[in-house]
């Protein structure tokens, strides 16, 4: 048997996003634990759940948003394990990546190819829902007036972050 | 300001559109006709001019044929052509058309051109196709940006005239969400060209521009109503820049929802139909009002008026406020006839006749005052249902479009001036009535007469109504002249449909975004910049990439896929499994639901074992194949193939939900949470034991068709012992932000048993010598599992499950395609992969095609794949696979070619 | 019927074209009987007309079109014309069609401008390239051209193609069918009306059959109109998009659906585009008219639906790939943009059949591609009216395959359409 | 581009949905007869006029539901 190896964990976790160039108003979130949960539920990690339909709620650090009837996804600080539960729990924390699109041009720049109403009124605060972004899907939470969480599949990152910088060229970036 | 057109300097003013710094200059004469090549001056002052059409070259690519010069502004160099002509303006030689005009009337080209066959393609149609077509297509590809936004608001006001202004300073006023667009460069419509309204419009407009609730669009047309009130706006965002900053889209691409719709769209002023109506230097009276007033232009020195309504007098006047001479106000409501005009490249006499008497009056500018038509094509657009108003000689809104109201001129809402009814017709000689298509009151009469009756055939036959313009101008008259033709009233002849767009949209700009890698996400792999580095020749499969072989220094992809072949063969490969679609399948009752989607029997399998499955649709062909693994009595890990991923999740959902709501099941897409890495070959187990942090993976523990979770240098992973390469085989999947680590890590080992990458091409290639089949590839949505080979998979003692029933119906029975191999003579001949194949070589039925050959890596031989009618009775047989010229015989033989026992698959 | 030719063209042109008549009669209501009636004045039910008389000599046949002849698809439609289907039965069927656009202006008297400029369809990846393979390869062994082009080829053949690497979808080949091609939609359906109505058939205009009458027996007994009622005892449904509507009447139920489908044209300009070139995987289908107009074709809504309109989004999604494809073309400018209602068959193919009702014939089902049919298609459907069986040709194309599952899925086998 | 009336989701573009087809299709059992399983593979309603339909909100709550629309219009009928 050779030397034993370096563990993984040591080594860079690597997103599709790493290498490309930013893009005013939007950063990376960094690695979190994801958790796909289904089923008929009413906590996660002693969190309720939030039954509101397309709404989150916060618990410190741990955000659950309200997806679908009998679905959630939970966004929390990435070294926090997965709990089982009733119904179905799926870790998908390397699933998706996050964007936050911050500033006063973020809904501008999200309605460059996403058909929702993103005024205070019709997507308030805590607000989350799927939805799509030119050819991808993503889910979008608002976790402020100005700051937006957007998940995307992994495979999909790239695209979604270059058409949000080629929708954001106009506003002075590249 | 300077500018060319056709070569020549001019100066302009700034704001001028095209049209008003030409007439400025002197300049009358701006294009061809699109079918007599006639020449011709503006007609109108703005979007609806159909006469007029240039080409703005702003260099190399940039270069746009068949803008309208009354729409265009002029910015400072700017390079202006006319089109249509040969070699200039002045003198086309495509006017020869006009000679011939007696022999081209309308349909002409049904009638003959018909002798000898084939002569139409060849001889006539490149002709006749030279002759039209307007100005030049681009010939680079587009160097400029075009960007879309969504947008909604509770009233989007459409056109800035007086009307839209109010309508849209009311609802700002009331605190709404307001978007007003118009389609000229300032806001104002109507009140630009009048003066004294200036103070007022400034006014409305700073509190609007100052309320940061609406939002002020100009250059901006609202080309399209849609279903649900979406509108599309396009708004052209630089194209009136000298030297507009790259990052600027040249337009946008806008999808309004709006609560309300406020079409405040004005109205479009008639030409009249007299003989010799299209000379340069005849145009619409509120058109010379617009150059006079609005532009300073004056577009003639000497004017005679010619008018159906009460508008004349005004525009009579503030042309002769402006200095225009005004030689005579024709009235046609006091019995005037227009006989004709004069003039070659522009008007210099127009004669009329009152009660036999006939005069000839000098002028450079005749103004046609024929009344107004309200612009109801967006309420048309929006399934309104307008009717005929007499007075004002138009349809106007009728029937209520829920959500949109239309006000000011384009509801009929106009003073008693501009009322004028259908303007009588004089067909005799050549009146025109749509300009650009050169259709005259002659070619509409003589339509009727060749039994084109209903309106929609006249403007088929004719082409009336349907150039650049979209008949803005001229529809109204041509209903009137069938009417008249056909004795019957305009309401029962009716309107053609009204299309978007409202004016022609930039193909860029629907486009919007979509370029290159915009045009559909690329998706890639985590290891994907591995295999770039790798020298990976990449293949498209739905929306991913894969890397379809690595070619070394000189190989071709052939000898590169021998290589990679031989060497899973003989040590071990590694290849990224990514692409195919995972679904964790999870509840108390998913087994049951896996029994109901696949024809597998899947309660007995044992947590920690895995099994080919295979998935129809209710057609009873099938859809999709993977391997499933039970990770859980209540937990199922199940593969899809890479473009099925999507479909197959979407089809399961259905059943969950409206088929069987009773299961306590649910689906997650895992597809993208693991990262996965195939290792395959005699030392697949030596490669990855070091990695498997002291799992045991040994044969007796895991064995072929097992699963197990466990950790890969520390990290979380489930270990498949799994082959599709008919090699010891495992499947590693890692959480996919670690798959490049884990690739790296594996890629030592690999290399230090002798072993490398893969591509798909090689995976193809050891799949085929096993006799895998490829879901698309051996299949195509009209096979059954017994077809190709499968009927082992279903789970016999099942009441049920999707597809079932279709493999009993009548039409499944008798002779079918079924999956076998075939042997060439030559072990070096590889077959084409779709060649069809028939029992000899004089026979032409086919009794089926190569699904797969390849150049059989590691069996000594070529190889293919096939299915054959009734091919598990011929094996043995000798069919004839038939190639251009040629045919080559084969031998039907079992699929499998490799290790039929499948001993390798156990080691 | 006054011969067309040159030599009268030019005559009239001197006396200032009063001697032209009307191209077709037009009675202004139906007569009583008929012994056949067509429910549908498109391309498809004109030609069965003109076939019933021509060949099987049954004159006394109305056309019945709700509102002008050539309005439906027939007058939306793409006008692209092409026989390279994969499945024999397809092959056969549309290339039978093929052989009568050859000299059909000549047999009308009508020049319906058929011009086999060629139609490439393009492939983009290895999967389309197998496909593409798989047509050639079957067409070629059933005597029906087409070949298979180079990247380089197709570009030489349609040189403002891009094929190149800035393409998202590069062009790996091309399936070229020289034969194929397009000719003028409205002139084919007033070639068929005109060259009819001289042997006899009578074309009724804004008239909608509302009902179809049956006698105790069951069968056909003639057909309600708006204009009355019509006896007859043979009754062909050719209704495009409003197949099911009619068949309702009769209580036939059929595997369709009706979906909008849009087109598109832009402004015209001079030659630019020699040929048609389709792609199925990114859905773009473009060819240049006579006029200079790009004529292109969209996709379907993805809801049933009636209303001859469709999404803003198809056709932006359809402009993203013509951009694509020709980035050149980005400058050039939509200028009218329609919908048809097009009847999807399960299997994305025809149905040319006799139904469980005496007397009642159906042609239906042609979806998204059937323009290029209309003279096959009405020749085989005119055969199995008068016949009361389907011709060799228009036999697989039958009800009854949807009940056994014998289909000649086209759809599944290769994903291609129009 | 149509507003789709998603019950849990409210009013949404249609580019977020995926179409169902004619709602209330009984699916039969394997016994079915050749013509009654024929009819439900492929016999559709295909009315002009009101048409009840399934939807699924696939890119938002991810529910299937029906809607009946009238077809001519286009417009859903409550
Ligand atoms: C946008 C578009 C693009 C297309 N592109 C192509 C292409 O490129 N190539 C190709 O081959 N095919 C194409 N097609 C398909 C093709 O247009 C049709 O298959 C073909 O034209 C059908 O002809 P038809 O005569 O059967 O139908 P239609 O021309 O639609 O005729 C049916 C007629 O029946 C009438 N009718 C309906 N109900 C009644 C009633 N109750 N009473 C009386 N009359 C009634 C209708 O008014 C209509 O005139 C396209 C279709 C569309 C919509
Ligand atoms: N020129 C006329 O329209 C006209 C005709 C008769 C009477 N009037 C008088 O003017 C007043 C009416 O003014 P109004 O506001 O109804 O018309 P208006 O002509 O003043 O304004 C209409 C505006 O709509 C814009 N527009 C038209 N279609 C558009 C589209 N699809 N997208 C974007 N913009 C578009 C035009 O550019 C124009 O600026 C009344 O007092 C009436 O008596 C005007
Ligand atoms: C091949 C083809 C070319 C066309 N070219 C033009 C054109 O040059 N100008 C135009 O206005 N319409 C053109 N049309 C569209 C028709 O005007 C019309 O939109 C179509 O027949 C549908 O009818 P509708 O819009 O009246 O419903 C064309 C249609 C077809 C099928
Ligand atoms: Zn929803």
């Amino acid at each position: 048997m050779p030397d034993a190896l370096p563990p993984l964990a040591a080594l860079a976790r690597r997103g599709p996003l790493d290498r490309a160039s930013p893009v005013p108003g939007v950063t990376l979130a960094p690695p979190m634990r994801r958790v796909a949960l289904h089923g008929d539920m009413s906590f996660y990690a002693g969190i309720p759940l939030p039954r509101t339909p397309l709404r989150a709620a916060l618990s410190d650090e741990t955000a659950i948003l309200w997806l679908g009837p009998e679905e959630w996804l939970v966004l929390a600080p990435a070294c926090d394990n997965v709990v089982p539960g009733n119904g179905s729990v799926v870790d998908v924390s390397h699933r998706q990546v996050g964007l936050h699109i911050e500033g006063y041009r973020a809904e501008t720049l999200l309605n460059a190819a996403c058909p929702l109403d993103l005024d205070l009124d019709a997507f308030p605060v805590g607000a989350c829902t799927r939805t799509v972004f030119g050819k991808a899907q993503i889910t979008l939470w608002r976790r402020d007036a100005a700051l937006f969480h957007l998940e995307v599949a992994r495979s999909f990152a790239g695209y979604v972050h270059a058409l949000l910088r080629e929708a954001a060229l106009e506003f002075g970036a590249g | 300001m300077k500018f060319t057109f056709d070569g020549r300097p001019y100066e302009a003013r700034r704001g001028d559109t095209l049209a008003a710094a030409l007439i400025r200059n002197g300049v009358h004469l701006m294009g061809r006709s699109f079918k007599y090549h006639r020449p011709r001056g503006v007609l109108a002052a703005g979007a609806e001019e159909p006469n007029a059409l240039v080409e703005i070259d702003r260099g190399g690519a940039r270069r746009t044929p068949n803008l309208r010069a009354t729409v265009v502004e002029v910015f400072d160099g700017m390079v202006a052509r006319s089109q249509n002509r040969t070699p200039s303006l002045r003198f086309d030689v495509g006017a020869v058309n006009d000679l011939l005009a007696p022999f081209l009337p309308p349909g002409f080209y049904y009638k003959t051109f018909m002798w000898p066959i084939g002569a139409w393609a060849k001889l006539y149609e490149p002709l006749i196709r030279r002759a039209a077509g307007l100005g030049r297509a681009p010939d680079l590809p587009d160097t400029d940006r075009y960007t879309q936004r969504f947008a909604h608001c509770d009233v989007l006001v459409i056109g800035a005239g007086p009307a839209g202004l109010a309508a849209a300073a009311e609802a700002a006023a009331a605190g709404m969400r307001v978007m007003l667009c118009d389609e000229q460069a300032e806001f104002g419509g109507s009140l630009l060209s009048d003066p004294a309204a200036a103070a007022g419009l400034h006014e409305t407009l700073a509190a609007l521009f100052a309320n940061p609730r609406a939002t002020m669009l100009c250059r901006t047309t609202a080309f399209g109503i849609y279903g649900d009130n979406l509108v599309g706006l396009a708004e052209r965002v630089t194209d009136h820049l000298p030297d507009p900053d790259p990052a600027l889209p040249r337009e946008r691409l806008w999808q309004v929802r709006a609560k309300r719709i406020v079409v405040a769209a004005g109205a479009i002023e008639r030409p009249l139909v007299f003989p010799g109506n299209d000379r340069p230097g005849i145009m619409l009276g509120d058109a010379a009002r617009i150059f006079a007033t609005r532009y300073g232009a004056n577009p003639g020195r000497n004017a005679v008026v010619v008018t159906a309504c009460d508008t004349g007098a005004d525009v009579a006047r503030d042309l002769a406020a402006s200095g225009v001479r005004i030689a005579r106000v024709i009235d046609l409501r006091e019995g005037f006839r227009v006989t004709g005009t004069s003039g070659r490249l522009r008007v210099s006499f127009i004669g009329i006749e009152r009660g036999g008497a006939r005069e000839k009056i000098p002028c450079d500018l005749v103004a046609m005052c024929g009344g107004w038509t309200p612009s109801i094509h967006l309420y048309s657009q929006a399934r309104g249902k307008p009717r005929f108003d007499a007075a004002l000689g138009a349809f106007v809104p009728d029937t209520e479009v829920s959500n949109l109201i239309c006000v000011g001129a384009c509801a009929g809402d106009m003073p008693g001036a501009y009322r004028a009814g259908i303007a009588p017709v004089s067909s005799e000689g050549r009146a025109f009535v749509d300009f650009q298509n050169d259709v005259t009151a002659k070619d509409l009469e003589l339509a009727t007469r060749e039994g084109f009756r209903s309106i929609e055939h006249v403007k088929r036959y004719t082409t009336t109504g349907m150039a650049t313009d979209q008949g803005k101008t001229s529809n109204i008259n041509a209903l009137g002249i069938v009417a008249g033709a056909l004795g019957a009233t305009i309401p029962e002849i009716g309107l053609t449909t009204f299309r978007t767009p409202y004016t022609p949209v930039t193909f860029g700009t629907l486009a919007g975004h979509s370029r290159g890698d915009l045009f559909d996400p690329v998706r890639t792999t985590p290891m994907h910049q591995l295999a770039v580095a790798a020298g990976a020749v990449f293949e498209d499969v739905g929306t991913w990439k894969r890397a379809r072989y690595f070619p070394r220094a000189a190989e071709d992809m052939h000898m590169a896929v021998a290589r990679e072949c031989r060497m899973v063969r003989d040590s071990v490969g590694m290849f990224d499994a990514t692409t195919l679609g995972e679904i964790e399948v999870v509840g108390a009752d998913a087994a049951e639901f896996m029994n109901r989607v696949y024809i597998n029997a899947w309660t007995r399998l044992a947590p920690g074992r895995c099994r080919y499955g295979v998935m129809l649709g209710e057609n009873g062909f099938v859809m999709d194949d993977g391997v499933v693994g039970r990770l859980a009595p209540d937990r199922f890990h199940v593969t899809t193939t890479t473009g099925g991923a999507a479909r197959v999740l979407a089809a399961m959902e259905d059943y969950r939900q409206t088929e069987w709501p009773e299961l306590r099941v649910w689906l997650t897409s895992v597809s993208e949470q693991w990262a996965v890495i195939a290792v395959q070959g005699p030392r697949a187990r030596e490669a990855l034991l070091p990695l498997v942090d002291g799992l045991d993976i040994s044969a007796a523990v895991m064995p072929h068709m097992s699963v197990v979770e466990g950790t890969f240098l520390g990290i979380e992973m489930r270990l498949f012992r799994v082959s599709f390469s008919g090699e010891m085989g495992f499947e590693v999947n890692v959480p996919a932000d670690y798959g490049h680590a884990a690739w790296e890590a594996i890629s030592a080992r690999v290399g230090a048993c002798q072993g490398g990458l893969y591509g798909t091409e090689a995976m193809h290639v050891l799949r085929a010598e096993k006799g895998f089949i490829i879901v698309g590839q051996e299949t195509d949505g009209t096979a059954t599992p017994d077809d190709v080979g499968l009927a082992w998979a279903i789970g016999k003692a099942k009441p049920d499950f999707i597809g079932k029933r279709s493999l009993t119906r009548s039409g499944m029975s008798g002779p079918r395609r079924q999956l076998v191999g075939l042997r060439t003579d030559d072990p070096a001949t590889v077959l084409e992969e779709g060649a069809q194949i028939t029992a000899t070589t004089d026979d032409n039925r086919p009794l089926g095609h190569v699904t797969s050959a390849y150049g059989g890596a590691t069996v000594g031989h070529s190889i293919a794949l096939a299915m054959i009618e009734s091919g598990r009775d011929r094996l043995g047989a000798t069919l004839q696979v038939r190639m251009p010229g040629r045919a080559i015989a084969v031998r039907v033989t079992a699929p499998v070619f490799y290790d039929p026992e499948g001993a390798r698959l156990d080691a | 019927m006054d011969r067309f030719s040159l030599a009268r063209l030019l005559r009239q042109g001197f006396s200032g074209h009063s001697g032209w008549g009307a191209q077709w009669r037009a009675p202004e209501a139906p007569l009583a009987a008929y012994d056949v009636v067509i429910v549908g004045g498109g391309g498809h039910g004109l030609a069965t007309a003109y076939y019933l008389a021509r060949e099987h000599n049954i004159r006394r046949v109305a056309v019945i079109e709700r509102g002008w002849i050539g309005g439906g698809n027939t007058g939306r439609n793409t006008t692209i014309i092409r026989s390279n289907y994969l499945m024999p039965e397809s092959a056969g069927l549309y290339d039978h069609s093929m052989k009568l656009w050859r000299t059909l202006s000549r047999e009308l008297n009508y020049n319906v401008m058929y011009s086999p400029r060629g139609v490439m369809m393009l492939a983009h990846n290895v999967h389309d390239v197998q496909v593409s393979m798989r047509h050639i390869h079957a067409n070629r062994l059933a005597g029906v051209d087409n070949e298979w082009l180079t990247p380089a080829q197709a570009k030489a053949f349609c040189p403002p193609l891009n094929i190149g690497g800035d393409l998202r979808y590069p062009v790996l080949g091309a399936a070229l069918q020289r034969r194929g091609g397009t000719a003028r939609h409205d002139a084919v359906a007033w070639g068929f009306a005109r060259a009819a109505s001289a042997l006899g058939v009578d074309i009724i205009q804004n008239c909608a059959v509302t009902g179809l009458a049956r006698d105790a027996a069951g069968a056909i007994s003639g057909v309600e109109t708006t204009r009355g009622n019509i006896a007859t005892r043979k009754v062909g449904v050719v209704a495009a998009g409003h197949t099911s509507v009619v068949m309702g009447m009769a209580g036939v139920r059929l595997p369709l659906e009706s979906y909008p489908l849009q087109a598109l044209v832009s402004e015209p300009v001079k030659p630019a585009f020699p040929c048609v070139v389709m792609s199925n995987t990114i859905h773009a289908y473009i060819s240049q008219s006579d006029k200079g107009e790009m004529v292109i074709g969209a996709g379907t809504d993805a809801y049933v639906s009636y209303s001859q309109t469709g999404g803003l989004h198809i056709a932006t999604q359809t402009l993203d790939a013509i951009c694509e494809l020709v980035p050149q073309f980005r400058r050039l400018r939509m200028l009218r943009n329609w919908g048809g209602i097009v009847d999807l068959s399960p299997d994305r193919s025809p149905i040319l059949s006799k139904t469980d009702v005496p007397g009642l014939y159906v042609n239906c089902g042609w979806g998204t591609g059937g323009f290029k049919a209309t003279p096959g298609s009405g020749n085989l459907f005119a055969h199995t009216v008068a016949h009361d069986e389907p011709h060799p040709i228009n036999a697989p194309f039958s009800l009854a395959r949807f009940d056994t599952g014998r289909l000649i899925d086209e759809a599944a086998a290769a994903a291609v359409a129009h | 581009m149509k507003l789709i009336p998603c019950p849990i989701c409210g009013e949404r573009a249609e580019i977020e949905f995926a179409y169902g087809g004619q709602a209330g299709l009984v699916r039969p059992p394997p016994t079915a007869t050749e013509a009654a399983w024929g009819a439900y593979l492929y016999s559709r309603e295909n009315p002009k006029g009101a048409l009840r339909e399934r939807w699924r909100h696939i890119h938002g709550c991810g529910r299937f539901f029906n809607l009946t629309r009238d077809t001519v219009t286009d417009k859903f009928i409550p």
